[in-house]
């Protein structure tokens, strides 16, 4: 029998609010095996643990239930408060009382019941409880991070900087990612290019860092600490190792007619193909979609011309095993497809193009060499209009967009009023907005300038309609502020459309057993404290991949990501999840059956010598859990008949004595 | 107390004392609620413990019915009901109901005789009811030798009761014996069937043997080298119970119910059985 | 065809136990009527000849005795098997139940089983003897003289919805194999299933109430071999040992079914077994129609190895509440 | 002896049944019956052997002993039984009417069970001599007299009528009380059954196994005997034949926690069960033989042991029909007393 | 007139990673659900044995809910692949012996569902009451 302590927190008002704590504490006094019951204004704080750490000693208590918030929240509190006073952490029991009870019911009497209820519930648990000790696993100090862009660039150099190895793996032919597509960076108006070469080469300079690129995970195996992951890395025909990027094939490939997608297909590249100037690394890629001698054999141009020999047109996809500590998904973003905006005449008109459309056209290596001009025409553009909001914040049209706030649309679309207006100010620049949002270090100052200084029109309006008419573009929108309607003609709309996470990131996430929210956004353990991590232990978020982010916000993420990983990896054994499953050999059968449904190939089987009556022995076929690989689902413990299977920590009978504890 | 026609309903009785007696044993004093001793009792009957969900079980009463102030069991720990009784608190209200079984025949067979008593571990619990019957009557019996062993000098029941009192009473001779060499244990090491030989007790005794099954076998086969015949050798038997009353049908071996006809058996008695306690 | 008589097993037996390919066998042992054969093991065709039989009331499976029987020693154990009975030595193979290696399987014919009961149930107690001339069967009674009765229709149940006459294992086949029979084993699932919820309420509970929790449907059944049943164990939390009340006869009948949900072969020895008449099988057989439906058809038993389809999944499954909206018609 | 009209049967249960419980062995599926609590118009069944025996009303599966309640340290006892009612067992066989003396013997002796006392004080039986036996009725083979049944009341019943017999004080109390729905005779009819019931037990197919073998002190001869080892062989150690006994009476008390307290109850149990005997400290009975044995030692040496030769087991038959092997006594006692079948 | 409202128990079983997550959030957000609702935390819906929901009815249950992740998403890849199969076939074996079907669901909520997750138990609170007092699963003495 357990010597409980009770300890109700009251969680200043969020509990003691809607539940009536001290009667909570009564109640639960007289529950079998509770000995102590208290309560306390806040739990969690320095004096809230003093309490329980003195309870333990002063009652010698065996086990402890706090009847508090999430167990999610402070549970690991809780478990080192109570190890801190030489309690087994697992003897521990937190009863939630505040997201489950206190903050969604409004009746005292109906919270305060189900308060006790709950209490009881987690009393009946712990009275079964055993204390657990953790197993220990060694850790692979390796990391892999999974992504090439700013995110994963900045993680792998803070990680690879710490002294440990890590391999970038990019689906790109370069890392490098959305930002090296960038012209200039809002607020401060530097070159894109000019801040994020260096670290690209940085990266590939790092003798600690090995870059994956053209390639994907293909298959994630294992565990925090000990990652098995299978890197599919694609033929690029091109020997990596041998080519010197000197672009010469690139300018001989007689295909020319590949649209080329570094700049959104607005211009050409070849079939041979460096994506851009400052790739990295620097080598050539054949797109075998389009290589005349990948398709018919016939042709090698790029071959002969080729000094270093490095063309190899019978490359196959390689597949690389590689043991990983930690992995990052840095997997980002792409604009959302604007196929489903036809009022917007997207695919009418050439003159409608998108932001990221935009910043190419503006850019110097852009497929216009940085001279704006209209994509149908050539013609440089007299009046623009950009539109903010396309897809994003889209409650009502959720089919086609997104409804949370692409967060930095508002931000671009000034630099690029304000570039425009600063480069051709004979140009008319009419923002239309929902509301612009400029929370962070001298965004607003930023926004006024272009409002202000520039003189960029912002109308509070949404736009309904733009249709072609002759070479100009109807704009139909509303002026909520001057509450009328409006019809502008432009020369060129520019369309803020939302982000979204890349497609690779829901296949990943599969893999990697991290859960996603509906937007397919990475989850974070948790929202405010843990937010760099992902639920599954060893695996970890930067940048855009866990939400919308800009620049600063993504390389602090990467930052903070690079550090968890590399506290992870800074240790030599990693202590496990000691509520893992267990094989009663008495009773196994031997079956398979929870083999066959264990996700991680824990159990292995062995044949074992047991006694048998009358001095015979019987050799029986019995399961084992490797409880270094066993993550604790407790899969096995349904699929097998006899019951011999049970799971630490959530065994069956503290199940059923939760059970009976709530129905009773 | 217990309404004989009510068999199978217990009494409420409170633990009032509870004794670390060994690592795994522990001793309970039981009294009624109102401080009065549940039953009178004769040595080597056993009574049914139990607490409500928890279960029930049989224990031998360890205290002599010559104690006219309490009973008490001594109980190691194995199974759910001895765990849950080892950790109860005094003031712990539980059932009991009895007392069950024949008891040692101490007006009867035992009489007048010289008397040996051979224990090993916890089946010195049964064991210590005689024993101290005896003493309290000593006029009725002859010599009195105990022989008592254990793995090891912490795991020696009633230790204390031993070494201040029976070693204390000049009518008793106390031989005690741990298994292996220990430090701060300056008496006979060795198995108690050795001892037994060892000693050579003279065969006109009557032996009552208890303890674990493997030194019952190896005792007997000592006494029977000594010129114990069968007649001479008592020993109590445990088996798995629930009734208490010869009618469940667990403990019937042959056509004996160790809960009604023994526990308490003379060798001879017991080679009659079937080999199946 | 060769008709397959006692003699020609017996001989098969002595000739596998003199060459020591095995050292005993398991086969069915004549009782004191016609139909109380008790299955047993042979150590010589001495013993057979005196006591071996096999005919119409043969009905006994020998696969689960196998999981004991092979852990006793090195020998080869040899056995008779149905083909029904050859399914379930298929599926404790799958569950490494036993080594095959340890076994000399010898399969036999069945043109199916006599339920003694439902003969009784034609012409009352008082049988003296019967015995089966072509598709009939010749009852001798007490009281009544001699009656007749088609064998179809005093087969037992199993055996009327018989599921295959084809052996999917055997070391050595005596007379010809059959087919994977087309049968109707599920019109009885259905007929419940179109009644309504009160209905099937009511049907159940008043089958499941004459349950004494005997255990003999479990340990017939050839699936549940666990070294120890839940029910059995204290430690398990739904130990019980009586059906104290509807609750419990309930769910010791639904774990159960469940446990074997996907392992059972349908064998319907449970409901031969049951010494109080319900029709347990129609339990299993939901959970196979069940699974049938939902998953796409699945033999437990027919291919050693397979994997059972609560071991297994697809991602496009469909939803509980599918699954019980599909039962709903 | 009073007479009932077959067309009144059921107003005789009727007025049975107005102021007694009454059972009444009613068919379930074809060819079983079990006793039932009657209810105006059901039909009395000829099966000769219900599938449990009536012993259920006497010493039922489950029966809740006592109640307790606790509240910290403190347990409350409660005996929470009820003021019990008379009830009549109509229709019980001669074999069944038997086994409650061997159930007596067991729950009536010191201490007496009081459960079980306070069931058989109230209970009344009307016995039923079988008119027609069943090829697995071997109940002469224990000194029983199918024709003869004891009982409070015994009853003939023949092609259209009833013949009521009171037997004994309790029984005639119950006739008294039925004088309206039967009437007087001389009972002619139910001894000319009695004759042609004595012809049909003697051309029964076991008619002619003995258990003189068997009996008191025999443990030693039968105990070790080889025999056992192929017996037991198939035996599954299911509890059929332990459950549909009707001498059988091993029980095992357990604890069950309700919503608030906890409910002691009894429960038939097996001695075929391997947990039967288990205990922390070891296994007595390791193998079904052992399990196996005990059962029909029991029936057939140790309890005539301790009861004046009288064996447990009256010959009902019912494991013959329902062990699932079609293992049963009678076999064991042919293989143990050295008969062969041919 | 007296008007005795029946309050259903409610028995939920959540995995630790979505579901348990997603009732926290239904609760950081104010989501109001009836408190009949109590949820158990076990790490994943497969963990939940067909013995335990039967053992909530007995125990005086009127409906049992298991919420996961979706069917994709498992923390552990797989657990509520299986967890649909084995309640699918539970599900329509207690609806074959009569046991309304009600009484039992399974839904996937992720930890971003809040208010999926309080609609869900609103819902099924809802359905239940409709469907009264648990009778069919019952156990008595469970209820005195």
């Amino acid at each position: 029998m357990q010597r409980i302590g009770v300890f109700v927190c009251w969680c200043g008002s969020n509990i003691a609010g809607t539940v009536d704590v001290k009667a909570v504490a009564e109640a639960l006094k007289n529950e079998p095996g509770v000995v102590h019951s208290a309560n306390y204004q806040y739990m969690c704080s320095q004096a809230g643990q003093e309490l329980i750490k003195d309870a333990i000693k002063e009652h010698k208590l065996t086990g402890i239930v706090v009847c508090s918030c999430s167990p999610r929240m402070h549970e690991g509190t809780f478990r080192k408060t109570a190890e801190a006073a030489g309690l087994n952490p697992y003897m521990v029991e937190i009863a939630n009382i505040r997201e489950q009870c206190s903050w969604i019911h409004k009746d005292i009497a109906e919270g305060t019941e189900k308060a006790i209820v709950l209490g009881r519930t987690a009393i009946a648990k712990v009275n079964l409880n055993a204390p657990l000790m953790a197993g220990e696993s060694p850790v692979t100090k390796r990391a892999l991070v999974i992504g090439g862009g700013i995110a994963g660039i900045q993680t792998a150099l803070d990680i690879a900087d710490a002294g440990f190895e890590v391999d970038i793996v990019e689906t790109k032919p370069t890392i490098g990612g959305k930002m090296a597509q960038l012209d200039k960076t809002f607020p401060t108006l530097d070159c894109a290019a000019c801040i994020l070469t260096p670290k690209m080469v940085d990266v590939a300079q790092h003798e600690k860092i090995k870059i994956y690129s053209y390639s994907e995970v293909v298959d994630v195996r294992g565990f925090v600490g000990n990652f098995e992951v299978t890197i599919k890395k694609r033929a690029r025909f091109v020997k990596e190792d041998i080519c010197t990027g000197c672009g010469l094939c690139t300018e001989k490939c007689p295909q020319k007619k590949v649209p080329n997608e570094f700049n959104l297909g607005m211009d050409n590249r070849r079939a041979i193909y460096i994506p851009f100037a400052q790739a990295v690394p620097k080598v050539a890629t054949i797109d075998p979609n389009y290589c005349t001698m990948l398709k018919t054999g016939k042709c090698g141009v790029c071959a002969k011309v080729c000094t270093a020999n490095a063309i190899d047109y019978t490359q196959k996809d390689e597949f690389i095993d590689q043991k990983y500590g930690a992995i990052v998904a840095a997997t980002g973003f792409n604009p959302i497809s604007m196929e489903k905006f036809d009022e917007f005449a997207y695919s009418q008109s050439k003159d409608v193009i998108t932001s990221l459309e935009f910043e190419r056209l503006m850019n110097a290596a852009g497929p216009t060499a940085g001279k704006l001009v209209r994509p149908s025409d050539g013609k440089h553009p007299q009046k623009i209009v950009f539109v903010q909001c396309v897809g994003s914040r889209c409650a009502a049209c959720a089919e086609k967009g997104k409804e949370y706030c692409s967060k930095i649309c508002c931000m671009y679309t000034a630099k690029h009023a304000m570039l425009t207006r600063d480069k051709y100010p004979d140009t008319d620049v009419t923002v239309f907005y929902i509301d612009v949002r400029t929370p962070g270090k001298n965004f607003d100052e930023f926004y006024r300038r272009a409002a202000e200084e520039y003189g960029v029109h912002y109308i509070k309006g949404m736009v309904g309609k733009i249709s072609p008419e002759g070479d100009k573009l109807m704009v139909r929108a509303s002026d909520l502020l001057a509450n009328k309607q409006i019809n502008m003609e432009a020369d060129l709309v520019v369309l803020a459309a939302a982000i979204e996470p890349d497609k690779s990131a829901r296949p990943l996430a599969t893999m990697l057993t991290a859960s996603m929210d509906t937007n397919d956004f990475f989850t974070e353990a948790h929202p405010k404290l843990r937010p760099v991590e992902s639920p599954t232990a060893g695996v970890f978020l930067s940048g855009c991949c866990q939400g919308p982010k800009d620049i600063p916000e993504t390389v602090s993420q990467a930052g903070a990501a690079a550090a968890k990983v590399i506290g992870l990896l800074a240790k030599d054994k990693l202590k496990g999840n000691p509520c893992v499953a267990h094989s009663d050999e008495m009773m196994c059968n031997g079956c398979s059956s929870c083999e066959k449904v264990c996700p991680y190939g824990a159990i292995t089987y062995e044949d074992k010598e047991f006694r048998g009556p009358n001095r015979t022995t019987l050799i029986r076929r019995i399961a084992k859990v490797n409880e270094a690989i066993c993550q604790g689902c407790g899969c096995c413990t349904v699929a097998c008949p006899s019951g011999a299977m049970d799971l630490k920590g959530f065994a069956s009978k503290q199940i059923m004595a939760e059970v009976d504890a709530i129905c009773k | 107390m217990n309404n004989i026609n009510e068999a199978l309903i217990p009494a409420v009785c409170e633990i009032v004392a509870i004794r670390q007696d060994t690592p795994d044993v522990k001793t309970f004093r039981v009294l009624t609620p109102d401080g009065k001793k549940p039953f009178i009792h004769k040595p080597g009957q056993c009574a049914m413990l139990s607490m409500p969900g928890v279960g029930e079980a049989l224990f031998s009463i360890t205290s002599s019915p010559t104690n006219k102030e309490y009973i008490e069991f001594s109980i190691k720990k194995c199974g759910c009901v001895t765990e849950w009784l080892h950790a109860a608190e005094v003031g712990q209200q539980i059932t009991v109901r009895g007392p069950y079984g024949n008891g040692f025949p101490v007006e009867t067979e035992f009489k007048g005789k010289d008397m040996l008593f051979i224990a090993g571990g916890i089946g010195l619990a049964p064991v210590r009811s005689v024993i101290n019957y005896v003493r309290d009557n000593r006029a009725n019996y002859g010599k009195v030798d105990i022989v008592y062993g254990s793995r090891s000098k912490d795991d020696l029941v009633f230790f204390e009761e031993i070494i201040n009192e029976w070693k204390n009473d000049p009518t008793v001779n106390v031989h005690l014996t741990i298994d292996r060499e220990q430090e701060g244990w300056d008496g006979h090491v060795g198995f108690v069937p050795s001892y037994v030989k060892e000693l050579g007790f003279d065969s006109n005794k009557t032996a009552v043997l208890c303890g674990p099954p493997i030194m019952i076998k190896f005792t007997l086969q000592g006494l029977a080298e000594l010129g114990f015949s069968n007649e001479q050798v008592f020993t109590t038997l445990e088996l798995r119970m629930k009734c208490g009353i010869g009618k469940c049908g667990r403990c019937n071996v042959g056509s004996k119910y160790v809960c009604k006809d023994g526990p308490v058996f003379r060798m001879d008695q017991l080679e009659e059985l079937p080999d199946e306690y | 065809m060769q008709k397959i008589n006692r003699e020609v097993l017996i001989n098969k037996a002595n000739e596998l136990l003199s060459n020591g390919t095995i050292n005993r066998v398991f086969g069915w042992e004549k009782g004191d009527f016609s139909y109380d054969v008790t299955p047993t093991i042979y150590f010589t065709a001495d013993q057979m000849n005196k006591k071996f039989i096999f005919d119409d009331f043969c009905g006994a499976n020998f696969s689960k005795y196998l999981v004991a029987e092979t852990k006793k020693d090195q020998n080869k154990v040899g056995v008779f098997l149905k083909p029904c009975d050859t399914y379930s030595f298929n599926q404790l193979l799958t569950e490494h139940r036993f080594d095959k290696e340890k076994v000399y399987a010898i399969g036999v014919p069945c043109d199916g089983m006599v339920d003694e009961k439902k003969i009784k149930a034609f012409f009352g107690e008082g049988i003296s003897s019967i015995t089966s001339e072509g598709d009939e069967i010749i009852v001798d009674t007490l009281y009544d003289g001699v009656k007749k009765v088609k064998k179809a229709d005093v087969l037992q149940e199993r055996c009327q919805n018989c599921k295959s006459k084809k052996h999917v294992y055997y070391d050595e086949l005596i007379g010809e194999d059959g087919e994977v029979l087309d049968s109707n084993r599920f019109d009885e699932v259905e007929k419940l299933e179109k009644m309504t919820a009160d209905e099937r309420f009511a049907f159940w509970q008043n089958e499941l109430s004459k349950c004494i929790r005997c255990n003999a449907c479990r340990d017939v059944c050839p699936a549940c071999t666990c070294e120890k049943c839940v029910f059995n164990n204290p430690n398990s939390g739904v130990e019980n040992k009586s059906p104290a009340n509807e609750f419990e006869e309930k769910m010791f009948h639904i774990i159960r079914a469940f446990h074997v949900a996907g392992r059972c072969t349908d064998c319907g020895e449970c409901s031969r077994v049951c010494p109080q008449g319900i029709p347990l099988h129609l339990l299993n057989r939901k959970f196979i129609k069940d699974i049938n439906s939902f998953y796409g058809n699945y033999q437990a038993g027919e291919q050693e190895g397979s994997r059972a389809p609560l071991t297994n999944y697809t991602k496009e499954d469909l939803e509980p509440s599918e699954a019980v909206n599909k039962g709903d018609n | 002896m009073r007479k009932c009209l077959l067309q009144n049967q059921n107003k005789l249960f009727d007025q049975i049944s107005s102021f007694a419980s009454l059972y009444i062995p009613v068919e379930t599926t074809g060819g079983n019956a079990s006793f039932k609590k009657y209810e105006q118009g059901m039909v009395m069944s000829d099966v000769l052997k219900t599938d449990r025996s009536p012993k259920d009303l006497f010493f039922p599966q489950t029966e809740n002993l006592m109640e307790f309640k606790t509240s910290g340290k403190n347990i409350e006892v409660i005996d929470n039984r009820k003021e019990s009612e008379d009830f009549v067992v109509f229709g019980v066989r001669g074999c069944d009417v038997k086994s409650f003396e061997v159930l007596d013997r067991v729950f009536l002796v010191e201490p007496v069970d009081t459960y079980y006392a306070t069931r058989r004080e109230h209970g009344i039986i009307v016995s039923m001599a079988c008119g027609r036996p069943a090829e697995t009725c071997f109940c002469q083979t224990f000194g029983i007299d199918a024709s003869a049944p004891e009982g409070d009341i015994v009853c003939y019943k023949t092609e259209d009528a009833l013949y009521l017999d009171a037997k004994t004080e309790k029984g005639k109390n119950l006739l008294s009380k039925l004088a309206d729905v039967t009437e007087e005779s001389d009972g002619k009819e139910a001894l000319k059954q009695k004759e042609q019931i004595k012809t049909v037990l003697a051309k029964l197919p076991l008619a002619n196994l003995k258990a003189d073998s068997f009996g008191k002190d025999k443990t030693k001869e039968f105990f070790d005997a080889p025999e056992w080892q192929i017996l037991s062989k198939s035996c599954l150690g299911c509890g059929t034949c332990t459950f549909v006994c009707p001498t059988c009476q091993c029980y095992d008390i357990k604890d069950f926690k309700t919503k608030d307290g906890v409910q002691r109850f009894r429960c038939w149990d097996s001695c075929m069960y391997s947990e039967f005997t288990k205990m922390s400290a070891g296994q007595p009975r390791l193998t079904q033989l052992e399990r196996f044995r005990q059962r029909f030692m029991h029936k057939l040496v140790y309890y005539p042991t301790n009861n004046d030769g009288l064996f447990s087991c009256v010959g009902c038959g019912r494991c013959i029909s329902k062990c699932p092997i079609s293992m049963n006594i009678v076999k064991v006692m042919k293989a143990l007393g050295g008969i062969d079948n041919e | 007139m007296q008007v005795n409202e029946f309050k259903p128990k409610i028995v939920a079983f959540c995995c630790n990673w979505c579901s348990y997550a997603g009732a926290d959030l239904a609760g950081s957000n104010r989501l109001a659900y009836p408190a009949e609702v109590k949820v158990i935390r076990v790490p994943c819906s497969c963990r939940v044995n067909p013995m335990f929901i039967l053992r909530a009815f007995q125990r005086g249950a009127d409906g049992v809910i298991i919420c996961g992740c979706h069917p994709g998403d498992c923390h552990y890849t797989s657990g509520n692949y299986y967890t649909r199969r084995r309640m699918a076939l539970l599900f329509s074996m207690l609806d074959y012996l009569g046991i309304e079907k009600g009484r039992t669901r399974v839904e996937w909520v992720s930890a971003a569902e809040g208010a999926k997750f309080a609609q869900t138990m609103n819902d099924f609170v809802q359905t239940v009451t409709a469907l009264g007092e648990n009778k069919r699963l019952e156990d008595l003495r469970c209820k005195k």
